[in-house]
């Protein structure tokens, strides 16, 4: 009932190629950039940015990455770790060597740096194929893993391999405070968002979803393998590569290569298939799922429980969390294959019907 | 060039202990198509079934033979395996017939979760203890050819060699026999092997227990090496390189990648490590899994992957 | 119930390095019960609650986070990776990092690392007080000459940190040092202890945590590498690390945080009759007094004497903030008395801290494994000023220049 | 009906084509002239399918050359072909499955893209404008199609039937000279299949494409091609007019049978 | 038809896929012991839902059942797992071949064989299989996926003619077949329902040889059965003449003459 698209009617094609061409969908989404924007950081608490939303924020903008590679191309990737750490070994390489660089542009070239080193590592990607290809990414992994340990210089030189960055600012202001920190994050997440969502909705995102569902018929009509599949891997690991001198920068402020680990690099995977492979905003779905989930259930699953009255011991919580966790995967994917993305648009198009059931 | 050999032989033995591991993704991918994120889960959940039992088995019935003991134990923890798969497939897999390998493996990693959960909610996560017998000390071969000899670690040496009787046993079940071949349709396609009556959920449990018992020796192994705890569970991913050289289908090909990358690692570090600083390893074992993917993208022995249009 | 005072527990019950880091958790949480049993701190009940980390950076980051925003004053991480983190989040939230036996060695000085407090030792105390207890078997230092010592350690920044003092002191006195990285968590060794066996040094020191630990033991016997001849960290010298090898370990040397495992402690009696025996304890009784509890429950004991200490200055029988607790920490002083009244007699030796010194004390023991429990071999040794503070002091001096800080001067240490 | 057959467009030399110990193609030679309808058909196995991804760049035959407008090959790849003209569709659908009806067929006009990566990320001016023009000509070939219906739809849904007219949507997409057809009416019934002629014919008609077709429904066959070619074991066994295929009595005895 | 003698009873069914797309709108429908019904309608028509509803491959679809009901010889079978009913005799023939693309032509149709245990009658049938389509006999030791459309149609057909089954459901066989073969896969049906009295359900699109070998047909539109009735009677009607032979108003047209694809159908408005 609410939900009706009847009445709409596009008389352009530009208009019909709209990113959400249903008027709902349009205010709906105004209203959720309003409440990021502007009713977040009012109302928030200094915990809820911290280690909630900055963190969401931070892994969204990975996994809309780690989507264009693995979803929208078809290249599975067990690398992104690695290309996040290169990302964030760069950028803070840029950020303290060079005099007066500012943090964009610092950010931004760890982003250019890890693009260039997921082009090399995308490489075997024109001969390896499915799961095969996990290997070349995982070696990325645990080379990069390696790399970031053995080379002082990386690390300017500190004997630990631990690297710090502070007095963070852009643009004058300084990025201390958890709010300006979220601002920070939620802008670079939206616009880099926003322009992913524009490639994948256009001619390259057609080529690299073709290459992932038939690449011999994608050959046939004229689409180059080689340039779809790294140029899947360059954008991917160049918005890895951002979100991981985020990760870096913003999060920890100081870390070291077992922050980037095959763990990383697994998670990200799961946010991508688990929120909806080839879906912009299964990305975000992902994150929030593996992110928030896992720290909503280690505060509820206490409190439940002693709500009963049952009184599990500290170590019983957690083995209950990763239960709970584990189990609510599963049904999710039998609820839905297609991730949570897709759980949303059917959602969706109930609605439509409502209510009728069909 | 005794120390060149020795590497060799341990090279060779690590082999066979991560190919045990890799046995287990093999068994499953083959018969369903899944790549089982959750085999490095099972590995320990079986060995801490195994370990726990082994420790009760003593003190609740009181049966002190140590044989006697650990061959209750191992039962009782196959019989676990049995369980679990039997869940598995009633509560996840027949749900998910038919769906594409990305969603399998993801319903994998729920299961991986749970049973992590469940494992050290029910058997404890500290470090336990499997003893069966194994031999610890190292003893001395060729001593008379080479000064100093040849160490050979007996336990490695049993390990491999169950390792191998158990690989063997594997092929020749996949080779020979119908159900073999019914579990390669399955895993081409679920929908076709159903049209013609193949019981998925039979074939399910099945292929999942015998990946459970295999993973149980896996675990008995390396939990005798290693003491049974948490980490188990990361020597999936030190077996993963051995999977994917040898083909992700390929029984004998999880024994032969097994040793390529035993060997290659040991080698690796032991002699151009200290050039660079050590801890190569990893992923050098990666590297060379890659190396050869180059020239044979489907594995040394995987089946070749099919792209016609 | 604003007569409580808040603290945060990080503990990891779950994962990889569970088995060690349940130990330590029991101790540190038993710990706080017997000082609420005793009647709190001059009347403050502590409250607390635990976030499980998993020895995972980013978890723990979000533990610091959600437990801070409960009116935590201290906090303490049980990681290194974790302080290297939390390092940077802390002064603006005052809170002070205390990492007892661990963190970044350099933070002792305080003047740079103002809300830094590795009390009681850092990974540089360690490995010196290694090397003295290598020496004295050889027979003084400078019989180590030409002789051969491997360091196996943890491929992580824990692992890395006694390398600057390693390195210093085999250039002082001729010996060669070998590295040898272990990828965590530790699992696969064989390649290392070939190399042990190819080179034939005189002493291996183990640098590990977790499964590692016990790993390397075992590749130890399966390569015939004499046990005696191996020192461990104090990360590397509890119960868990040979319990399930026994035998094999016999003869394995570790250095000691202070404490071994103290069985006999009045405080180990103290918790059984106020806490075990009211059926509030934490972990399985048997595992009260092991090395890691013992060590949980001087970590509690060293923040909470933080507290006892703010309190003596800003007012006894009231909550103090973050920055009072801050500058108790600076201002410890247990005196043997003291310790002896907190049931630590016999445990540790005294420790007093100030506004240069966060660490307070530099001393540790040798114990070794005999094949069923942990027996002290040495006599007290005290890391070489000599040579620690320079190090120090450099690598303090580094970081304030990278992060622009300027060291506090004595003004700045009254407050 | 008039139409002016023009001068041969694509050559078929002496291929030859095997796969270990299967032939699928023995000195195989024809030829394409502008602006005709070509058949190609023989029973199952003969070969057809091989020909085409010969033509394609998918195989690469042992022996023999292919000459497009006047210039050789012994092997072009895939990339190549479709610039220079030659689409095709697939016995056995190879759709791309994941996406919708409309992205397949706006991948057939991918070639024609002009701006970059850049461009293309920021959706301003010359993209955005570009883009709207391709999706105009979609339009067209949905329409003509009749599948405005399924626009949205994942062609993985599809119907067998609509999804092979999806396949002909995006080879039509990319605007070819030369289009292949592999089967495309198989799983039709005979009114679709006369929708399918249609389309076939008037592309044939109004663009001047050439068509090779490859179909088993000798009603179609015979009714709309120009010339045949007959394969069988991977040989020819004839060439010529319908008629005179029809009449051939090796095409008969291998293939026709006497029912038709 | 005696009602004693139907093997299957499709009454009202409903099917939905992915909980929201509603794709048969109530189809009944009976085969009788030893029938060959035929089920005619244009692509989307919604053959392909109810073959799968009967054998129970929906599941794998995303789609169910979830209204009416389904009978075989008397009992339930909506619950059934697939192999289940390929125990009780029923096997289909899936559109689109999915040939095992991995397994050599005869492997496949060994698996075929999986639910006979003796080893005879499975070599029997495999003798059988290789008379009826000599072409595979010929690419025995080829894997599936490296055979050409036709080969791998016929392979789809011989392995479910292994397991002996009483009723099979075919799913357009006769697609990607070449005429004679065509004409050869509608021999051996009816060589095996009157030899071995074995039932046929068919989809499909060649009305022409459909109608020819088949006692009765469904025609269906968008999800709906719209008309029934014996074969002749079908062959007969006009507008099954006019839209599904193609030979309306007399003469056959010649696909080059028809001069409006234009039309849309017909009898629900
Ligand atoms: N990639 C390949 N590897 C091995 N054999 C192949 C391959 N491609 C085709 N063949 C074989 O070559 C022969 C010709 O196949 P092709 O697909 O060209 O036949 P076709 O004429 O199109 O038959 P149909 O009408 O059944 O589609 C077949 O016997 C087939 O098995
Ligand atoms: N897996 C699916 N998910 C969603 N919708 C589906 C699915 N399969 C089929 N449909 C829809 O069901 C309807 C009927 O499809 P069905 O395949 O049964 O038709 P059909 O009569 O067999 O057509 P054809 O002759 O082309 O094979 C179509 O509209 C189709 O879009
Ligand atoms: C308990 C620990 C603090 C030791 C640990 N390995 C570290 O990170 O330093
Ligand atoms: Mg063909
Ligand atoms: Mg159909």
């Amino acid at each position: 009932m609410f939900y009706r698209e009847n009445g709409q009617f596009k008389t352009t094609y530009r208009a019909d190629q709209q990113i959400l061409p249903i008027a709902q969908d349009r205010r709906f989404m105004l209203a959720l950039l309003l409440v990021a924007f502007v009713a977040v950081p009012m109302g928030a608490s200094d915990y809820l940015f911290r280690a909630i939303l900055i963190p969401f924020l931070i892994f969204s903008l990975a996994a809309v990455g780690v989507n264009i590679l693995v979803g929208f191309c078809g290249q599975i990737s067990l690398g992104s770790g690695a290309f996040m750490a290169v990302g964030a070994y760069a950028a803070y390489n840029f950020f303290v060597r060079i005099e007066g660089m500012p943090l964009l542009v610092a950010l931004l070239l760890g982003g250019v740096s890890s693009m260039l080193f997921g082009m090399v590592f995308g490489l075997p990607s024109l001969r390896v194929k499915g799961l095969y290809l996990a290997v070349a990414t995982l070696a990325a992994q645990f080379f990069a893993d390696w790399m970031f340990l053995r080379v002082q210089w990386f690390t300017n030189n500190s004997p630990s391999g631990s690297v710090s960055v502070s007095n963070l600012q852009v643009f004058g202001l300084s990025l201390e405070s958890p709010v300006a920190k979220y601002l920070f994050c939620l802008s670079l997440l939206a616009v880099i968002a926003l322009l992913a969502k524009n490639l994948v909705r256009g001619a390259v995102g057609r080529e690299w979803m073709a290459i992932r569902d038939m690449d011999v018929a994608a050959a046939v009509i004229g689409i180059r393998p080689m340039y779809a599949k790294l140029s899947a891997f360059a954008v991917s690991s160049f918005i890895v590569g951002v979100a991981g001198a985020l990760w870096g920068f913003i999060y920890l402020g100081a870390w070291e290569p077992a922050a980037f680990s095959v763990d990383q690099s697994f998670k990200l995977l799961f946010m991508v298939i688990i929120g909806g492979m080839g879906s912009i905003m299964g990305s975000f779905f992902g994150a929030a799922f593996i992110v928030v989930l896992p720290i909503f259930l280690s505060q509820f699953l206490p409190a439940l429980a002693g709500s009963v009255g049952i009184n599990i011991s500290t170590a019983g919580v957690s083995h209950a969390e990763l239960m709970v966790f584990g189990g609510l995967i599963v049904w999710f994917l039998i609820v839905e294959p297609h991730g949570l993305a897709k759980l949303w648009s059917i959602g969706k198009q109930k609605l439509r019907l409502w209510p009728f059931p069909h | 060039m005794a120390f060149f050999l020795e590497t060799l032989l341990g090279g060779l033995m690590a082999g066979m202990l991560y190919s045990l591991v890799a046995l287990g993704f093999v068994l499953i991918f083959k018969a369903s198509g899944v790549f089982n994120f959750a085999q490095g889960a099972m590995v320990l959940f079986a060995a801490l079934a195994m370990a726990r039992f082994a420790e009760w088995i003593p003190l609740y019935l009181g049966i002190a033979n140590p044989i006697v003991a650990n061959v209750l134990a191992f039962g009782g923890a196959g019989v676990v395996m049995f369980v679990v798969a039997w869940i598995i497939e009633r509560l996840v897999l027949r749900h998910l017939v038919n769906q594409e390998g990305t969603t399998l493996l993801m319903a994998t990693l729920g299961i991986t979760y749970f049973m992590e959960g469940l494992g050290q909610t029910l058997f404890g996560s500290s470090i336990y203890k499997i003893d069966i017998g194994m031999p610890k000390d190292p003893v001395m071969i060729l001593e008379s050819t080479f000064e100093g000899g040849i160490l050979i670690n007996k336990e490695d040496l049993y390990a491999a060699l169950i390792a191998a009787a158990l690989v063997a046993l594997l092929s020749v079940f996949f080779q020979k026999t119908a159900t073999g071949r019914a579990l390669r349709a399955v895993a081409d396609d679920h929908q076709a092997a159903q049209s013609i009556g193949i019981p998925l959920n039979r074939i399910w449990v099945i292929v999942w227990c015998v990946a459970g018992v295999v993973a149980l020796v896996a675990g008995m192994i390396w939990g005798s090496k290693l003491g049974v705890q948490f980490s188990l569970t990361t020597v999936a991913l030190r077996a993963l390189p051995v999977v994917i050289l040898g083909g992700l289908t390929s029984v004998p090909g999880a024994i032969v990648g097994g040793l390529i990358i035993g060997v290659g690692e040991k080698l690796s570090e032991v002699y151009l490590g200290p050039f660079v600083g050590g801890g190569i390893e990893i992923w050098f074992a990666y590297v060379l899994a890659l190396g050869f993917l180059l020239i044979r993208p489907q594995g040394l022995f995987g089946e070749k992957i099919i792209d016609r249009v | 119930q604003s007569k409580e005072q808040f603290i945060p527990v990080l503990s990891y019950r779950t994962g990889p390095y569970a088995p060690n880091g349940v130990p330590w958790a029991n101790g540190y949480v038993d710990y706080l019960k017997l000082v609420n049993a005793r009647g709190g701190v001059n009347g403050v009940k502590l409250s607390f609650e635990e976030c499980e980390t998993g020895y995972d950076t980013a978890r723990s980051v979000e533990c610091y986070e959600r437990l801070k925003s409960k009116g935590a004053s201290f906090v303490q991480p049980l990681s290194t990776g974790a302080t290297f983190a939390i390092t940077e989040k802390a002064p603006a939230d005052k809170i002070s990092v205390v990492t007892v036996g661990y963190g970044r060695s350099e933070s002792a000085d305080g003047s740079v690392f103002k809300w830094n407090f590795p009390i009681a030792g850092t990974y540089w105390v360690a490995a010196d007080a290694i090397m003295q207890a290598i020496a004295k078997k050889e027979g003084g230092f400078d019989k180590l000459k030409g002789k051969k010592i491997s360091l196996v350690y943890h491929d992580s920044p824990f692992g890395k940190e006694p390398i600057p003092l390693l390195q210093e002191r085999a250039a002082m006195h001729g010996f060669t040092l070998t590295l040898l990285p272990v990828t965590a968590p530790g699992v696969e060794q064989k390649a290392t202890w070939l190399q042990v066996r190819q080179n034939r040094p005189d002493y291996v020191v183990l640098w590990g945590w977790g499964i590692m630990n016990s790993t390397a033991i075992k590749e130890a016997q399966a390569t015939g590498y004499p046990r005696e001849k191996m020192y461990g960290v104090w990360w590397a010298g509890a119960e868990p690390d040979v319990k399930d090898v026994a035998e094999g370990a016999k003869g394995y040397n570790a250095v000691t945080m202070q404490h071994g495992a103290e069985p006999q402690s009045k405080l180990v009696k103290d918790v059984m009759a106020m806490v075990h025996d009211k059926g509030q304890g934490t972990g399985p009784k048997e595992e009260v007094g092991q090395v890691l509890y013992m060590r949980g429950a001087m970590s509690a004991m060293l923040g909470v004497e933080g507290i006892r200490a703010a309190q003596e200055r800003y007012g006894k029988g009231k909550v103090m903030t973050g920055e009072q607790v801050r500058w108790g920490l600076e201002n410890l002083n247990l005196t043997q008395p003291k310790l002896d009244a907190l049931g630590f007699a016999g445990v540790m030796r005294p420790i007093s801290t100030s506004c240069a010194d966060h660490m307070g004390a530099s001393w540790a023991r040798i114990h070794t494994w005999d094949g069923s429990k942990w027996q002290f071999t040495s006599d007290w040794l005290q890391a070489d000023e000599q040579i620690l503070k320079p190090l120090v002091k450099t690598t303090a001096a580094k970081y304030a220049t990278e992060k622009k800080l300027t060291p506090r001067t004595p003004a700045d240490c009254q407050s | 009906m008039s139409k002016k057959i023009g001068d041969v467009i694509l050559d078929v030399n002496n291929i030859s084509l095997r796969f270990g110990g299967v032939k699928a193609l023995t000195d195989i030679s024809f030829n394409v002239r502008e602006h005709e309808i070509r058949a190609i058909i023989g029973p199952n196995g003969a070969g057809k399918s091989s020909m085409l991804n010969c033509i394609n760049g998918v195989y690469a035959p042992q022996d023999g050359a292919i000459t497009f407008r006047g210039q050789a090959f012994k092997y072009m790849n895939s990339h190549q072909v479709a610039t220079m003209g030659i689409g095709r569709t697939f016995q056995n659908l190879a759709l791309f499955k994941g996406m919708s009806v409309l992205d397949n067929i706006m991948s057939g006009r991918n070639l024609k893209i002009k701006s970059n990566i850049l461009l293309q990320a920021l959706r301003m001016g010359p993209a955005e404008r570009e883009e709207i023009q391709h999706r105009e000509a979609v339009e067209r070939i949905i329409d003509f199609l009749e599948i405005q219906a399924y626009r949205k739809t994942p062609v993985g849904q599809l119907p067998y039937g609509l999804q092979k007219r999806v396949d002909l949507g995006r080879a039509l997409a990319m605007e070819p000279q030369v289009l292949l057809l592999d089967e495309p009416m198989a799983g039709m019934n005979v009114e679709e299949k006369q929708d399918m002629c249609r389309f076939v014919l008037d592309v044939n008609d109004e663009f001047g494409t050439t068509v090779v077709l490859i179909e088993h429904d000798m009603g179609v066959v015979m009714d709309i091609s120009d010339r045949v070619v007959v394969l069988d074991y991977g040989k020819k066994i004839g060439d010529g007019t319908p008629d005179e295929v029809r009449n051939n009595p090796d095409v008969i005895s291998a293939y026709l049978g006497t029912s038709h | 038809m005696e009602p004693k003698n139907i093997v299957l009873n499709v009454n009202g069914i409903e099917v939905i896929y992915n909980h929201v797309i509603l794709v048969l709108k109530g189809v009944s429908l009976q085969v009788p012991e030893g029938g060959i019904v035929a089920i005619l309608g244009g692509n989307g028509a919604g053959k392909t839902t109810t073959l799968r509803a009967v054998s129970n491959l929906l599941a794998g679809e995303r789609g169910a059942v979830t209204k009416g009901s389904i009978e075989l010889r008397g009992e339930r079978i909506e619950n059934l797992s697939p192999a289940d009913l390929v125990q009780r005799g029923v096997v289909q023939v899936m559109e689109g071949r999915h040939c095992f693309a991995h397994l050599t032509i005869e492997e496949n149709l060994l698996t075929g064989g999986y639910t006979r245990k003796s080893k005879a009658e499975v070599a029997a049938n495999l003798e059988k299989v290789y008379a009826y389509f000599p072409r595979l006999k010929t690419r025995r030791t080829s894997q599936a996926a490296y055979t050409s459309g036709g080969e791998q149609q016929m392979c789809a057909i011989g392995r479910a003619l292994m397991a002996n089954p009483s009723m099979v459901l075919l799913d357009e066989p006769s697609m990607g077949l070449a005429p004679q073969i065509v004409e050869e896969v509608f021999e051996i049906v009816k060589d095996l329902n009157t030899k071995e009295r074995v039932t046929f359900l068919l989809a499909e699109q060649n009305t022409n040889m459909a109608l020819k070998y088949a006692d009765y047909g469904y025609i269906m539109e968008s999800g709906r059965v719209v008309m029934d009735g014996a074969a002749e009677d079908l062959r007969t009607n006009e507008d099954v003449k006019e839209f599904y032979l193609g030979v309306g108003g007399g003469e056959r047209k010649s696909f080059k003459d028809v001069k409006s694809y234009k039309r849309r159908k017909r009898w629900l408005a």
